[in-house]
C-alpha cells in the first residue's frame, strides 16, 4: 500500500514539475537580444573611467591633486603634474589609467573634489590589443566629452548644508554621495528616452541637486585630508 | 497519397534495361538509403532547432535568433562549423576503435528506419519480423558507445561507456517485454500489420488497450536513447561529457545526430505501436495524408521527450538499474499476464 | 555565562599557565606559553563549563620584530553556551627560523587546513600534523613564506606609496 | 587492489577538476575510485589564491573594502559587511542607524541572491538545467536593485567604514517591495519543480549525511550546520548591526543530508525576505555615513568579528598597529571549513553523489582560497 501511495505521489509530483515548465513555455522571454537591444544603465553605473572637462573652456577639470591616485587600491592611476607658472596651480601633464588592473571600485571618483574623474555607464570597452587598455589623458578626455555631469560645488558649503538639513526634516533624505544626476546612456536611443523623462522629474532633480551637495560635504574629510597631505 | 514504391519500381525497371540485376539491387538499395538519410537529416536538423527553441522558451529565453527566421538555420551553421573543425585524436587512443565508434553509432541509428512506416505504403521494407529487427538494431548503439569509451583512452569516457553498456543492456529487457502485449493483440511482428490492426477511431489504438505497456515502453525507450532523466552515459555534471568527451568535429556531430535520430526512432516506434501509426484519429479525417498524421504524432512524442529533458534532474546510475529491474520489468510481465487474460476473455 | 565570568573561570582553571588574560572587544583572550598550547586547548574543549568545541578562526601573526616570534591566535567557540574564547601563544623565532609547535589537530579536526595554511604562509611547523603538504601554494613553491612581514617574491609588487 | 582468477579489477585515480563542470570554479578533487565508487577524496585548493591577506597589509583601511568584494563574489555585500563591522568594532566608530538598516537590507538581499545562485548551480549538478534559469531570473532582479544603488552588479564596494557609500535611490523601495511580494511565489515554484520530485528525492535523501557531532567537529557553519540539527546562526547568537530588531526564524533540519541542506536554503530565502521587508518598513531617516577620513588611523588594537554570511561564518581578525594600514588581516570564511569536511561525508559514495554533496555544501572557491 505504501508503495502504491509513493508511486502515486511521485507521479503527481512529476506532473507538477511538467506543469511548471510548460507554463513557462508560453511566457514572454526575459532575456535581451544584446547587440540589437540594450539595457538602459542606471545612472550610478560604474563602467569605463573618463576624465571630465569643463564644458565652456574644454579644459580638464583635473587639478592634479593626486587624491585619486592615492585612493586607488590597485595603483592603477599614474599622474604627472607641473605647476603652471601663470596661475601657480598644478596641471596634469600625463594621466594614465591602467584599466587592466582597475577594479572599478569607484574610490577615485569618491576622492575627487573637482568632478574630474568619473566612472560612467559605458560598458563596451573590449579591444583586440591589450595595450589599448592603458588609457592616457587624451583618450580619457575624449571619451569623457559627451558625459553629462553636475560639477561639485565647494562654495557656500555651510549654507547649503543648513538648507539641506531643513529640507531633511520634511522630506526623505535622498542624499547621494558624489553622484552626478545625469549619467551617460549607452546609446543614443536611451539618451532620447532620458530626454523625454526629464521634464517629468525635473522638479525632483532640483531637489536632489541641493541634496547632492549635502552628499558633497561627506567628502569633506577627504578634502581635509587633502590639506593634511599638503602639509605633509 | 504519396507513393514511393512505383517511382522506385519505374527507376529500377529503367535501370534493369541496361544493367545486370545484381547492380540494380545495389543501386536500388543505395537509392532508398539515400532518400531515408536525406529525409532523416532534415528531421534531425529540425529537431535540433526544436530542442533549442523548446528548451529556451521553457527557460524564458529566446534561443537562437540570428541565423534565419528565429534561428532556423542555426543547426546548418553549426554543422558547417563542425565539419570545418579540426579532428583531434588523443595520442594514446585506440585509433581504429576511436574512428569506427561514431560510424557504428550513426549506422545503427539509421538502420532502424528500414521498417518504420512513415505513412500508408511509405515504408522501405515491410519485414515480417519488424519489431524484432528494430529492437535488435537499436542495441548496436551500446557497442558504439563502449567503443567510444574504450577507444578514447580517457577515464571519464570509459566510465561513460561502461555506464551506457549497463544501462542499455538493462533497459533492453523491459523494452522488449513491454512490446509483447502489443504483438499478442496484433498477432504479428510486422509493422504494417500492427498499424492496420489499430484502424478505426482513436480508441482502437493500442495505447488504450496497453496503457501499462506504453508507459513501460516509453520510459525504457527514453533510457535507451540516453535522454534526460536517463542520460547517465553523458552526464555532463558528473562525467564531463561521458563517452564523447574526446570527440570533436564531425565525429562528435555523428554522435549528436545519432542521438536525435534515436529520439525520433523511439517516437516513431511509439506512434506505430501504440498510437495507430499513420491512422487518423477519426476515419472522416482520412483526407489528410497519412504521413502528416504520422509526423504530427511523432513530433508530439518528440516534444514530450524534450519536455522531460528540460524538467527533470538526472537519476543516479544504480537507481537507474534498480528502477529497470525492480520496477519496470515486473510491470512489463504484469502487462503480459493481463493481456493474456484479456485475450482469453474477449 | 558572560565574558567576564568566563574569563575568570578560565583563569582559575589554568592559574599557573596563563601569562596574560584580558577582554578584547568583549571576547575573553588568554595567552599561554607554547609548551602548554595543546594542554590548554584540549582542556578548554573538554571542560564542561567552557566546552569550546568548534574553531572559529585560527591564524598566525608575524610579531618577530615586536615580540620575537609568531603569535598563533586561535578563536574557539561553543554552539551550546554561545560564547567564544581567544587563545594566543607566541612561538619564538628570529630571522629565517622555522619554529616548531605542537599541533592542535588532535583536539579539533578542523584545525587541519588552518594549520596547513600557517605552515606554508608563515613557516611555522606543527609537530604531529597529519598532512603538512602545501594547501594554497604550489607543491614546489620555494620562495619563502609569503605572509611574513617584509617578504618579497619574484612577482610580488608592493603598492607604491603616493 | 583485488585479484581474482582471470578477472582483475583495479582502483584508479581520477582528477576531478580543476576544470570540471561541477567543481564550481577551480577546485581539484583527486579521487580514488573503485568503478563508480569514490574511495578517497583529496581536495586541492589554491588555484584562486590571491593572498588578499597579504594585499591588505599594504592598503589603507578604506582601500581594503573593494578587495573584500572579491572574497566571496556571490555575496559581496556580506563580506563587505563583515569587514566594515570588524573595523568599526575595533576603532569604536559609531554608525548611523540608517546605514545599519541599509546594510542589513543589502546583506539580506545578497543572501537571497546567493542562495538563488546556489539553487541554480545545485540543480545543474543534479542534471536539471531549467531551474537554473528560473533562479537567475529572480537573482537578476536583486542585481538590478544593487546596480541602481551602487552601480555594480557583482563587486559592489557598497559599504565603507562608518556607513555606506550611497543612499538608496527613489526607485529602490517600490522595486524591492515588488520583488519581495513575488519572491515567495517563485520559491514555491521551485518547490513544485524540485522539492518532492521523486528523482530529486532519490538523489538527495540520505546522501552525504553530516551528523551534528561531525558538523561541530569540523567547524561547519551556515546552512550546512543548521541542516544537521544545530541551531546556530550568528545573527541570533551574537547579533551584529541591527539584527536584534528584526523578527525572523532560524530554519533548522535534523537529518543533515543533501535534501535538508537544499530545503534549508529555500527556507532561509523566505526568512531573509521577511527581514528585508521589516527593514524597509522600519528604515529610519538620517545620515548614511559617519565621516571617516580616507586615510584614517585607528588606534592600536585588535578585533575578531564574525558575521553570518550565506555560506557560513565569515570572520575578520584585524590587528592595527596605529598606522593607516592594518598590521594583519586574517579572514575566516565559511567555505574554507565546509570544504574541509567534504572527504568525511562523501567517501564511499558514488561519483554522482559526490557531485550532489559538493553542490549542497555550497562552496565558492575564491572564498576558500581568498
Amino acid at each position: 500500500m505504501n508503495l502504491v501511495k509513493q508511486t502515486i505521489d511521485g507521479i503527481y509530483n512529476l506532473l507538477l514539475g511538467l506543469g511548471v515548465t510548460v507554463k513557462h513555455l508560453f511566457k514572454k522571454a526575459i532575456t535581451v537580444q544584446y547587440p540589437k537591444e540594450r539595457w538602459e544603465m542606471p545612472e550610478r553605473s560604474r563602467g569605463v573611467i573618463v576624465l571630465l572637462s569643463d564644458k565652456e573652456t574644454g579644459k580638464l577639470n583635473c587639478t592634479a591633486c593626486m587624491l585619486c591616485a592615492r585612493a586607488c587600491p590597485v595603483a592603477a592611476i599614474k599622474i604627472e603634474r607641473e605647476k603652471n607658472p601663470e596661475t601657480k596651480k598644478f596641471e596634469p601633464t600625463s594621466f594614465d589609467i591602467d584599466t587592466t588592473v582597475c577594479c572599478y571600485c569607484g574610490l577615485c571618483e569618491q576622492a575627487c573634489n573637482f568632478s574630474a574623474i568619473k566612472l560612467t555607464g559605458k560598458y563596451e570597452f573590449s579591444v583586440y590589443d591589450k595595450d589599448r587598455l592603458q588609457y592616457d589623458m587624451d583618450f580619457l578626455q575624449e571619451i569623457g566629452r559627451d558625459v553629462k555631469y553636475e560639477k561639485k560645488k565647494k562654495v557656500a558649503k555651510k549654507a547649503v548644508k543648513k538648507a539641506a538639513q531643513k529640507k531633511k526634516e520634511d522630506k526623505a533624505g535622498e542624499e547621494e554621495k558624489s553622484q552626478e544626476k545625469s549619467a551617460t546612456k549607452p546609446s543614443a536611443k536611451a539618451d532620447a528616452a532620458a530626454e523625454d523623462e526629464k521634464p517629468a522629474d525635473s522638479e525632483q532633480k532640483e531637489e536632489s541637486k541641493t541634496e547632492d551637495k549635502t552628499g558633497d560635504d561627506k567628502n569633506e574629510p577627504d578634502s581635509s585630508e587633502e590639506s593634511e597631505s599638503k602639509k605633509e | 497519397m504519396l507513393e514511393l514504391d512505383p517511382i522506385f519500381d519505374a527507376i529500377s525497371e529503367w535501370l534493369a534495361s541496361f544493367l545486370p540485376p545484381v547492380v540494380v539491387t545495389i543501386v536500388k538499395g543505395f537509392g532508398t538509403a539515400g532518400v531515408v538519410l536525406g529525409v532523416l537529416s532534415l528531421f534531425v536538423l529540425f529537431f535540433i532547432w526544436m530542442e533549442r527553441k523548446v528548451s529556451a522558451h521553457m527557460q524564458q529565453r529566446l534561443g537562437p535568433m540570428r541565423t534565419g527566421w528565429h534561428g532556423a538555420l542555426q543547426t546548418v551553421a553549426d554543422a558547417v562549423k563542425l565539419i570545418q573543425k579540426e579532428d583531434l585524436v588523443p595520442s594514446d587512443a585506440d585509433r581504429a576503435v576511436y574512428f569506427w565508434a561514431p560510424v557504428v553509432c550513426f549506422a545503427a541509428a539509421l538502420m532502424a528506419y528500414l521498417v518504420i512506416p512513415f505513412g500508408e505504403g511509405l515504408i522501405v521494407q515491410d519485414l515480417n519480423i519488424g519489431i524484432l529487427y528494430v529492437i535488435a538494431i537499436t542495441t548496436f548503439t551500446v557497442v558504439s558507445l563502449l567503443m567510444a569509451g574504450w577507444g578514447s583512452n580517457n577515464k571519464w569516457a570509459l566510465l561513460g561507456g561502461m555506464r551506457s553498456a549497463a544501462q542499455i543492456v538493462s533497459y533492453e529487457v523491459p523494452l522488449s517485454m513491454s512490446l509483447i502485449g502489443t504483438i499478442m493483440i496484433a498477432e504479428s511482428l510486422s509493422m504494417i500489420t500492427i498499424v492496420e490492426s489499430q484502424s478505426g477511431p482513436f480508441w482502437n489504438w493500442f495505447v488504450f488497450r496497453q496503457p501499462i505497456g506504453f508507459i513501460v515502453y516509453f520510459i525504457a525507450a527514453t533510457a535507451e536513447a540516453n535522454r534526460t532523466p536517463f542520460d547517465i552515459p553523458e552526464a555532463e555534471q558528473e562525467l564531463v561529457a561521458g563517452f564523447n568527451v574526446e570527440y570533436s568535429g564531425m565525429k562528435f556531430a555523428m554522435f549528436f545526430l545519432a542521438e536525435f535520430i534515436n529520439m525520433f526512432t523511439i517516437s516513431a516506434l511509439a506512434v506505430t505501436l501504440f498510437f495507430g501509426g499513420w491512422m487518423a484519429p477519426f476515419p472522416f479525417l482520412d483526407f489528410i495524408p497519412s504521413w502528416i498524421w504520422f509526423l504530427a504524432k511523432a513530433f508530439t512524442s518528440v516534444f514530450v521527450l524534450m519536455w522531460f529533458r528540460w524538467t527533470y534532474p538526472r537519476i543516479r546510475v544504480d537507481q537507474l538499474m534498480g528502477f529497470a529491474w525492480k520496477f519496470l520489468l515486473p510491470l512489463a510481465f504484469l502487462n503480459i499476464i493481463l493481456t493474456g487474460i484479456g485475450i482469453y476473455i474477449f | 555565562m558572560d565574558s567576564e565570568s568566563l574569563l575568570n573561570h578560565i583563569n582559575e582553571l589554568h592559574k599557573d599557565i596563563i601569562i596574560n588574560s584580558e577582554l578584547i572587544t568583549d571576547v575573553p583572550t588568554i595567552e599561554v606559553k607554547p609548551e602548554h598550547w595543546v594542554e590548554v586547548c584540549s582542556s578548554l574543549k573538554k571542560d564542561v563549563k567552557t566546552n569550546l568545541h568548534s574553531i572559529s578562526n585560527y591564524g598566525a601573526v608575524d610579531y618577530r620584530e615586536k615580540l620575537g616570534g609568531f603569535q598563533l591566535v586561535l578563536t574557539i567557540f561553543s554552539h551550546k553556551h554561545k560564547h567564544r574564547v581567544t587563545v594566543k601563544t607566541l612561538v619564538p623565532a628570529q630571522g629565517d627560523e622555522e619554529p616548531e609547535i605542537d599541533t592542535v589537530t588532535t583536539v579539533w579536526l578542523s584545525a587541519d587546513w588552518f594549520e596547513r595554511e600557517i605552515i606554508e604562509l608563515f613557516g611555522v611547523k606543527f609537530k604531529g600534523h597529519p598532512d603538512p603538504r602545501h594547501l594554497m601554494l604550489d607543491d614546489d613553491w620555494d620562495e619563502g613564506f609569503p605572509l611574513r612581514r617584509g617578504w618579497t617574491g619574484t612577482d610580488f609588487i608592493v603598492k607604491p606609496e603616493m | 587492489m583485488m585479484e581474482t582468477k582471470g578477472l582483475r579489477t583495479e582502483e584508479f585515480m581520477v582528477n576531478m577538476g580543476p576544470q570540471h563542470p561541477s567543481t564550481h570554479g577551480v577546485c581539484k578533487l583527486v579521487l580514488k575510485m573503485d568503478g563508480e565508487l569514490v574511495k578517497e577524496i583529496q581536495p586541492h585548493v589554491g588555484y584562486l589564491h590571491r593572498s588578499i591577506e597579504k594585499i591588505a597589509e599594504n592598503r589603507t583601511y578604506a582601500q581594503i573594502v573593494p578587495f573584500t568584494d572579491r572574497i566571496d563574489y556571490c555575496a559581496s555585500m556580506n563580506s563587505n559587511h563583515a569587514y566594515v563591522e570588524a573595523v568599526e568594532r575595533m576603532a569604536e566608530v559609531e554608525v548611523p542607524e540608517r546605514a545599519q538598516y541599509l546594510r542589513v537590507i543589502m546583506a539580506e538581499l545578497n543572501r537571497i541572491a546567493s542562495h538563488l545562485l546556489w539553487l541554480a548551480t545545485f540543480t545543474i549538478d543534479l542534471g536539471a538545467v531549467t531551474p537554473f534559469l528560473y533562479a537567475f531570473r529572480e537573482r537578476e532582479e536583486i542585481m538590478d536593485m544593487f546596480e541602481m544603488t551602487c552601480g555594480q552588479r557583482l563587486t559592489y564596494n557598497y559599504m565603507k567604514i562608518g556607513g555606506v557609500n550611497w543612499d538608496i535611490p527613489k526607485e529602490f523601495v517600490p522595486k524591492a517591495k515588488q520583488f519581495l511580494k513575488i519572491l515567495p511565489g517563485k520559491v514555491d515554484e521551485y518547490e513544485d519543480l524540485l522539492t518532492n520530485n521523486p528523482i530529486l528525492l532519490y538523489r538527495t535523501k540520505g546522501i552525504g549525511v553530516l551528523s551534528s557531532e561531525k558538523a561541530i567537529e569540523y567547524s561547519a557553519s551556515g546552512p550546512s550546520i543548521r541542516a544537521s540539527g544545530v541551531r546556530w546562526d550568528i545573527r541570533k547568537a551574537e547579533p551584529y548591526a541591527v539584527y536584534d530588531k528584526f523578527d525572523f526564524n532560524i530554519p533548522v533540519r535534523y537529518n543533515g543530508d543533501v535534501w535538508d541542506r537544499y530545503k534549508i536554503r529555500l527556507d532561509e530565502m523566505r526568512e531573509s525576505a521577511k527581514i528585508v521587508e521589516q527593514a524597509i518598513d522600519g528604515l529610519p531617516e538620517g545620515d548614511i555615513a559617519k565621516k571617516v577620513p580616507m586615510t584614517w588611523k585607528p588606534k592600536e588594537g585588535e578585533v575578531f568579528c564574525r558575521i553570518e554570511a550565506p555560506r557560513g561564518e565569515m570572520a575578520y581578525h584585524i590587528i592595527s598597529d596605529g598606522t593607516n594600514k592594518p598590521y594583519r588581516v586574517k579572514i575566516r570564511t565559511g567555505s574554507f571549513c565546509n570544504l574541509q569536511l567534504l572527504p568525511a561525508i562523501a567517501t564511499n559514495h558514488l561519483i554522482a553523489d559526490l557531485v550532489a554533496i559538493f553542490g549542497s555544501l555550497d562552496i565558492v572557491l575564491p572564498e576558500v582560497d581568498r
